[in-house]
């Protein structure tokens, strides 16, 4: 038993298991985006997402190709562009409150009718 | 002899001017128009015989002239409606009939229908009438015929319909018009059958005897029966549609809505002939290709005649009474057409033919003076019904007597014109069958029974209480009346037989003196029947009724011919067809198309829900659809 | 054995994080969360040897982005109100769908990496390795895409300015 | 630019005229001396055709010329005339002239409903004249387009349901059709739209097998072939009388003409093979309609029906292949447009003064209202095929025709046919006399006025041109006659 754990854990982070990981996180991102109504909610699903890609990016960049750099630079500026994302959207969401009082998704529907 | 033409166009001149004119023109102004149009084309047809039944005789035969003719269409190279003029024997003798009764009804209308709204419209109507009436005799080829005979029915109907505020008035016209144009339907079709084996519309090439041109037809039947008979069949259906045979018949009592000298002219002396003469116009062809045909027409008219004379024995409506006679009357010209043969001096086959125009001839001058007579009547009772008269020869002796006179022709009193014409049919028919000869004699002696139980109820018998004491008519009334009993007492003795013949040539009457003598027997003990029963007052008449009961209720009532008409057309055509149809379309049809629109909108309306702006579901479908198309491109 | 045994704390952590970040009924609870995840990924750059990314994420992710969530939290949310509890089918669905799509893509990772990959071992990322890339122009270089970043920033700034400020 | 193109000028420029007039006066002014103008020049070509013929020129089209229009797809604007187009143009010129007078007063809008109207014409008339494939469908489709607005602004009734109803069919059909000429054009493998230059190529036999009837098809759905004739009844109870007119009188004839011209010109060999299809819808309109029309209450559904039973006529005939029955086919498009429009626009006045279509309603008018009274009998009695009148020569053209075939199918269905003339004289009989004779019920209906100078204008054009073409018809037909001959010819291979 011990053994069995100690060859399991000998060597380095197999890479299915970072996907694993982020696959997880991209999921949740997936169930929390269709499932939550609170336009808030629904940001912090996609924020989930964002990051379950930037350690894909990542990881394959750190696995199959150790001296580049691409996955590295897009991982970055996806953080920074998420940034933008955010700061914008949550500018639209406070507007919306302050104009509706609600931040839920399935009411705002005035500029549909 | 082409101003033959006038007496065609003249009538129809006459006609566009009242019928443009109208109301803008005197009353009066119009009469005179009609009357003097009338006047010259009866004159220019009597003139026209004379010449012809003088000059064109040409070896003992009289000519076919065309003395006009013109291409109206040409459908190919075979086909084509030509519009003309045909002049031989009978169709001069229509002539002098038409124009002759046309003409006195005109005099006639001019009082009887005077004071009423659209007067001017009638006097248009008559002219219109006459035209096509003309143009039907004097046609040259079959669709010309079918031309004239289709307008002769319209203008039938107008007349009919003149007095069109009457519901009654409008129903029968309507009717009139729809049981003959069934009838013409048949004619129609007869006429595309014969054209297309014959090539040819032409009467001159069918009656030619050229057995080239029916060469086509041989062999060819269908049913078991020869295409000669089918089409020949169906030409008479045609005719008997205009000529009221049973069981196409019912329109011709109800046409007495129209004004009675209409009657007098179109529904006893002219129109109701032409199916006669339609027959009589292409006797060669029936005789020679479709004898069987021949046969069943006289049949159908030996049957119609007697059912017809049952029927007018029971009506109370003098109207009536003479409609149904006069349906009875061309029962016999029928049965003497269909039992005639050609030429043959020795062995009388051509008797029945001559017999058959003869009596068209006489009868229409009898009949019309009937009429004219009976509208006298009506003029002076103001009212149709036989207990509403009675005892009229006191206060209209120049009404009675013609009408006496009309009455002894038409039961067939020597020497009244009807005694001669009737009784060479009898001869004729004799030779042909005797049963036909027998039951033919019986319905002679029923015509004399109700011809003077007519008679002695309206001029005999007890008084009925009026309003106001009946007067004569005036002059204008009475003339045509005279005119028309003269011409019926001397008509007898034209030597018809020389002049109007199946074969064109002369032909010598010898009346059977043993037929002649019993049919006057017959007729005299009808009359007398009828005198001892209606002359006084009686109560045998009543007597009778209730002892046959069913037969005379059946007889009143026409034998239901009307119902079974009225059920076939309200409750199969109308309800069973129609309105079914109608249904049909609104609901299947139509709804299908619309159903397609609304399935069509709801689909839309389904699939408007996909665009609904909630980003959650369209990152729901987005998420579902790649997976799925993920897993295809994996998987398959 | 040291990397390894501090992924699978770091993977565990985030794993129920994140689950517990998107079906959490206190949306501040949410927030912290996914503050938590936002330092576990952070980690994970740490053991990848991504130290620059390990502190921009700190700083970005875990200092400025969630300083605006809780701000915006915070202003939109009525004391003492929660969040208004969602449909039932819809979770159902959303959470059907997820698990599809967590199951098919675990199936791809599963049958697809090859198993026989091993890390190669490689020095730190230095931070003026990075700065060259980023700043230059050659192929593999990234000033173009920096100077789009840096006016989408601007961009951002200005249009998160102009919609929020009061009227 | 041939003389030919002015039947398009013409409408084009009243638009124009139309366009820039400032009152009612003005309005009525163009219009009355356009299709004045419109109709003499009509007649001028009519004459200069007769001339042209009888000076000996043989060619199939007259007048024609040609002009590339688009040269990459080959499509040209090539124009011409023979007898049948010359037919049908005086028709249409005569209609649209009666027309203009039984909307003299039209409200409101009366500007707009002109140029509309125009615009219709303008169609028409290039449908017509043209002789390529692709300028045809255009011209087509602009007889179509304004039928939308018209019914939709200045109908009665549900007219918005009917117009997208009407439009949506036919639209459906000129699809079809315009399909049917893409495949024509290219399995023809001519170098031009031009019909003339296809018939000279002729089409493959597989391609004809499923190009044929489609095309006949979806000219048959606009001559109301059952059982695609529903757009017709309720597009003429909701549409305005000068569209009832026009769209009796001329847009059905589009598809007679259409189905004579394209369908049966151009693919000879699959029609004799697809015609007994056809010949049977047709026998079924035939008689479906004037049974349909015998009960219903509505007088311009009734009217409706009754196009519906001639139209079959048309197709009954077209399809029998001979000279005679073409003849009678292309007469009676001429004489049921005429009658159309007479009843369409007679209904029209009617139903301008007392308010109501229903026959029930309706008693006695003949009292009041002579001149419209008369002139609905001679309209009853010119579709229940009065000789003299125009519906006597062209049944009776049609049937003798039919009656060449000796087959026994063609005989019976001509026989089953023929009948409708009966059936016609009890449904306009029956209306006839519902609403014209009898006593008056309605107190409202005793003080009606008779028909004014306008309306009289429009009624004596078409009443005219029926005695004319009824009562001298030999020249009419003598022209129709050798126009046919090449579509003889064709089927004859």
């Amino acid at each position: 038993m011990g053994d069995l754990l100690i060859n399991f854990l000998s060597g380095p982070v197999p890479i299915e298991a970072y996907l694993g990981v982020s696959l997880i996180m991209f999921f949740a991102g997936v169930y929390g985006f269709l499932s939550r109504k609170s336009l808030l909610m629904i940001l912090i699903s996609v924020e989930l997402m964002l990051n379950a890609a930037d350690i894909n990016f990542i990881v394959f960049n750190r696995y199959l190709y150790p001296g580049h750099m691409e996955g590295f630079f897009f991982a970055l500026f996806t953080i920074a562009i998420a940034a933008c994302e955010t700061a914008v959207a949550i500018a639209i969401i406070i507007n919306i409150y302050r104009n509706l009082s609600s931040v839920q998704a399935g009411e705002l529907n005035q500029m549909k009718e | 002899m082409q101003y033959t033409l006038l007496i065609i166009l003249l009538p129809l001149l006459s006609f566009i001017v009242l019928g443009l004119m109208d109301s803008k023109l005197k009353p009066k102004v119009a009469g005179a128009i009609g009357v003097s149009v009338l006047g010259i084309i009866t004159l220019l047809s009597y003139i026209s015989a004379f010449e012809y039944f003088y000059l064109h005789k040409i070896e003992g035969v009289y000519e076919k002239l065309v003395p006009l003719h013109i291409e109206w269409i040409r459908f190919n190279e075979f086909l084509h409606i030509d519009l003309g003029i045909l002049l031989d024997p009978i169709s001069i003798m229509m002539l002098v009939v038409i124009t002759t009764v046309s003409l006195m009804v005109n005099i006639y209308s001019l009082e009887y229908m005077k004071g009423e709204k659209g007067f001017q419209r009638y006097y248009a109507f008559l002219s219109l009438f006459t035209f096509s009436m003309l143009g039907l005799v004097v046609a040259t080829n079959i669709f010309q015929m079918y031309i004239f005979w289709e307008l002769v029915g319209v203008s039938s109907y107008l007349l009919i319909g003149f007095y069109y505020t009457k519901p009654s008035a409008v129903a029968a016209s309507k009717k009139a018009f729809i049981v003959t144009r069934f009838a013409d339907l048949g004619f129609l079709i007869g006429i595309l059958f014969l054209s297309f084996y014959t090539k040819t519309f032409d009467f001159n090439i069918l009656n030619s005897g050229d057995a080239s041109i029916f060469a086509s037809t041989a062999g060819v039947s269908f049913m078991g029966i020869s295409v000669m008979s089918w089409t020949m069949g169906l030409i008479f259906i045609g005719g008997a549609g205009k000529s009221a045979m049973f069981p196409l018949h019912i329109w011709l009592p109800d046409a007495m809505e129209g004004p009675t000298p209409v009657s007098a002219l179109i529904h006893a002396a002219t129109m109701v002939v032409a199916g006669v003469f339609l027959v009589a116009r292409l006797f060669p062809v029936y005789h020679t290709y479709a004898p069987d045909v021949l046969h069943v027409i006289a049949y159908i008219g030996a049957f119609t005649s007697l059912f017809a004379a049952v029927i007018a024995c029971v009506q109370t409506d003098i109207k009536r009474v003479l409609a149904f006679s006069t349906i009875s009357q061309i029962g016999f010209m029928m049965v003497g057409l269909g039992v005639s043969g050609i030429g043959g001096h020795e062995g009388h086959e051509g008797l029945g033919y001559m017999a058959s125009m003869f009596h068209l001839f006489t009868h229409a001058m009898f009949k019309a003076l009937l009429f004219l007579g009976a509208g006298s009547v009506i003029h002076a009772v103001h009212s149709n019904e036989m207990n509403h008269m009675g005892g009229l020869r006191k206060y209209m002796p120049i009404t009675n007597i013609t009408f006496l006179i009309a009455c002894l022709a038409i039961a067939g009193i020597f020497p009244f014109s009807g005694f001669f014409s009737k009784d060479e049919i009898l001869a004729a028919t004799f030779q042909f069958s005797p049963y036909l000869g027998a039951t033919m004699s019986f319905i002679a002696g029923l015509t004399a029974f109700y011809m003077f139980r007519l008679y002695f109820n309206i001029f005999w018998g007890k008084e009925h209480k009026h309003e106001h004491t009946p007067h004569e008519s005036p002059f204008t009334m009475a003339f045509p009346l005279v005119f028309l009993a003269a011409v019926t007492v001397v008509a007898g003795f034209l030597p018809f037989g020389k002049l109007v013949t199946a074969d064109r040539s002369e032909y010598i009457i010898h009346l059977d003196p043993i037929v002649a003598t019993v049919s006057i027997i017959i007729a005299v003990l009808s009359i007398t029947l009828a005198a001892l029963m209606y002359m006084k007052e009686k109560e045998t008449p009543k007597q009778l009724a209730t002892t046959f009961s069913g037969i005379f209720k059946m007889a009143s009532n026409r034998f239901y011919i009307d119902e079974v008409y009225i059920f076939i057309t309200k409750k199969i055509i109308f309800n069973l067809v129609s309105t079914p149809i109608a249904w049909f379309d609104r609901n299947v049809i139509d709804a299908t198309i619309n159903n397609i629109g609304v399935v069509t909108q709801w689909t839309s309306h389904k699939t408007k829900r996909f665009q609904s702006g909630q980003v959650q579901q369209y990152a729901y479908v987005f998420l579902v659809g790649t997976l799925i198309i993920a897993a295809i491109m994996l998987f398959v | 054995m040291a990397d390894q045994i501090i992924f699978w704390i770091l993977a565990a952590i985030m794993t129920v994080f994140s689950i517990l970040a998107v079906t959490s009924k206190n949306i501040i609870r949410s927030a912290t969360f996914l503050l938590f995840v936002l330092l576990g990924t952070a980690g994970l750059y740490l053991l990848l040897g991504y130290h620059y990314l390990f502190a921009v994420q700190i700083a970005v992710y875990a200092g400025g982005i969630m300083v605006l969530f809780i701000f915006a939290i915070l202003l939109t949310n009525r004391p003492g109100e929660n969040v208004k509890t969602e449909k039932y089918y819809r979770k159902v669905i959303a959470g059907i769908t997820s698990f599809a799509g967590l199951a098919f893509c675990g199936h791809i990772i599963y049958w697809n990496v090859n198993k026989a990959y091993t890390l190669v071992a490689t020095s730190e990322l230095k931070v003026q390795d990075i700065g060259h890339t980023l700043m230059g122009t050659d192929k593999y270089q990234y000033l173009l895409p920096f100077e789009f970043i840096s006016v989408l920033l601007l961009a951002c700034i200005v249009g998160a300015i102009m919609i929020a400020r009061k009227r | 630019m041939n003389f030919l193109s002015l039947f398009v000028l013409i409408p084009a420029l009243m638009m124009i005229g139309l366009f820039v007039s400032k009152n009612r006066k003005q309005i009525l002014f163009i219009m009355t001396f356009g299709a004045s103008l419109q109709l003499i020049f009509t007649s001028v070509v009519t004459y200069m055709y007769l001339a042209e013929r009888a000076a000996g020129n043989m060619a199939e089209m007259l007048f024609t010329a040609d002009t590339v229009w688009y040269a990459p797809f080959n499509i040209h604007y090539s124009v011409g005339i023979d007898g049948v187009s010359v037919v049908m143009l005086l028709l249409s010129a005569i209609i649209i002239f009666a027309g203009i007078f039984a909307s003299w007063k039209i409200e409101p809008l009366t500007k707009e409903f002109f140029i509309w109207y125009n615009l219709l014409s303008l169609g028409v008339f290039g449908f017509f004249i043209c002789l390529d494939l692709f300028t045809m469908f255009l011209y087509y489709e602009i007889a179509l387009v304004p039928m939308f607005l018209l019914i939709g602004i200045w109908g009665s009734g549900k007219k918005e349901f009917v117009a997208m109803k009407l439009i949506l069919m036919l639209m459906a059909c000129s699809a079809l059709l315009l399909m049917c000429i893409l495949g024509i054009y290219y399995q023809s493998g001519a170098s031009s739209m031009n019909i003339l230059e296809i018939a000279k190529h002729g089409i493959p036999l597989q391609a004809q097998y499923y190009l044929f009837p489609l095309t006949f098809l979806a000219f048959a759905i606009k001559g109301a072939m059952f059982p695609f004739h529903t757009w017709l009844p309720d597009g003429h109870a909701s549409a305005p009388t000068a569209v009832s007119m026009f769209q009796a009188g001329v847009l059905m004839k589009l598809g007679g003409y259409g189905c004579f011209r394209i369908a049966l010109y151009l693919m000879p060999q699959a029609a004799h093979e697809f015609a007994w299809i056809f010949i049977i819808l047709s026998v079924i309109s035939v008689i479906y309609g004037a049974f349909a029309a015998v009960a219903q209450k509505d007088l311009k559904y009734i009217n409706a029906y009754s196009s519906v039973s001639h139209c079959g006529l048309v197709t009954f005939a077209l399809l029998m292949f001979n000279q005679t029955a073409m003849t009678g086919a292309i007469l009676q498009m001429l004489s049921h447009g005429l009658m159309a429009a007479l009843i369409f626009a007679l209904i029209g006045m009617i139903y301008g003064r007392t308010h109501t279509r229903l026959i029930n309603e309706m008693s006695g008018l003949m009292k009041v209202l002579p001149f419209l009274g008369v002139s609905y009998v001679i309209g009853g009695l010119a579709s229940l095929g009065l000789p003299g009148l125009s519906g006597f020569i062209s049944e009776m053209t049609i049937f003798v025709g039919a009656f060449q075939e000796a087959d026994t199918f063609y005989r019976v269905l001509t026989i089953i046919a023929c009948s409708t003339i009966v059936i016609t004289a009890v449904y306009i009989l029956r209306m006839v006399g519902k609403i014209l004779f009898g006593a008056i019920q309605d107190e409202h209906h005793k003080h009606l006025e008779d028909a004014t100078w306008y309306e009289r204008i429009s009624v004596v054009t078409l009443i005219a041109a029926i005695f004319a073409v009824g009562s001298a018809p030999f020249w009419i037909s003598a022209m129709i006659g050798e126009s046919v001959m090449p579509v003889i010819t064709q089927l004859a291979k």
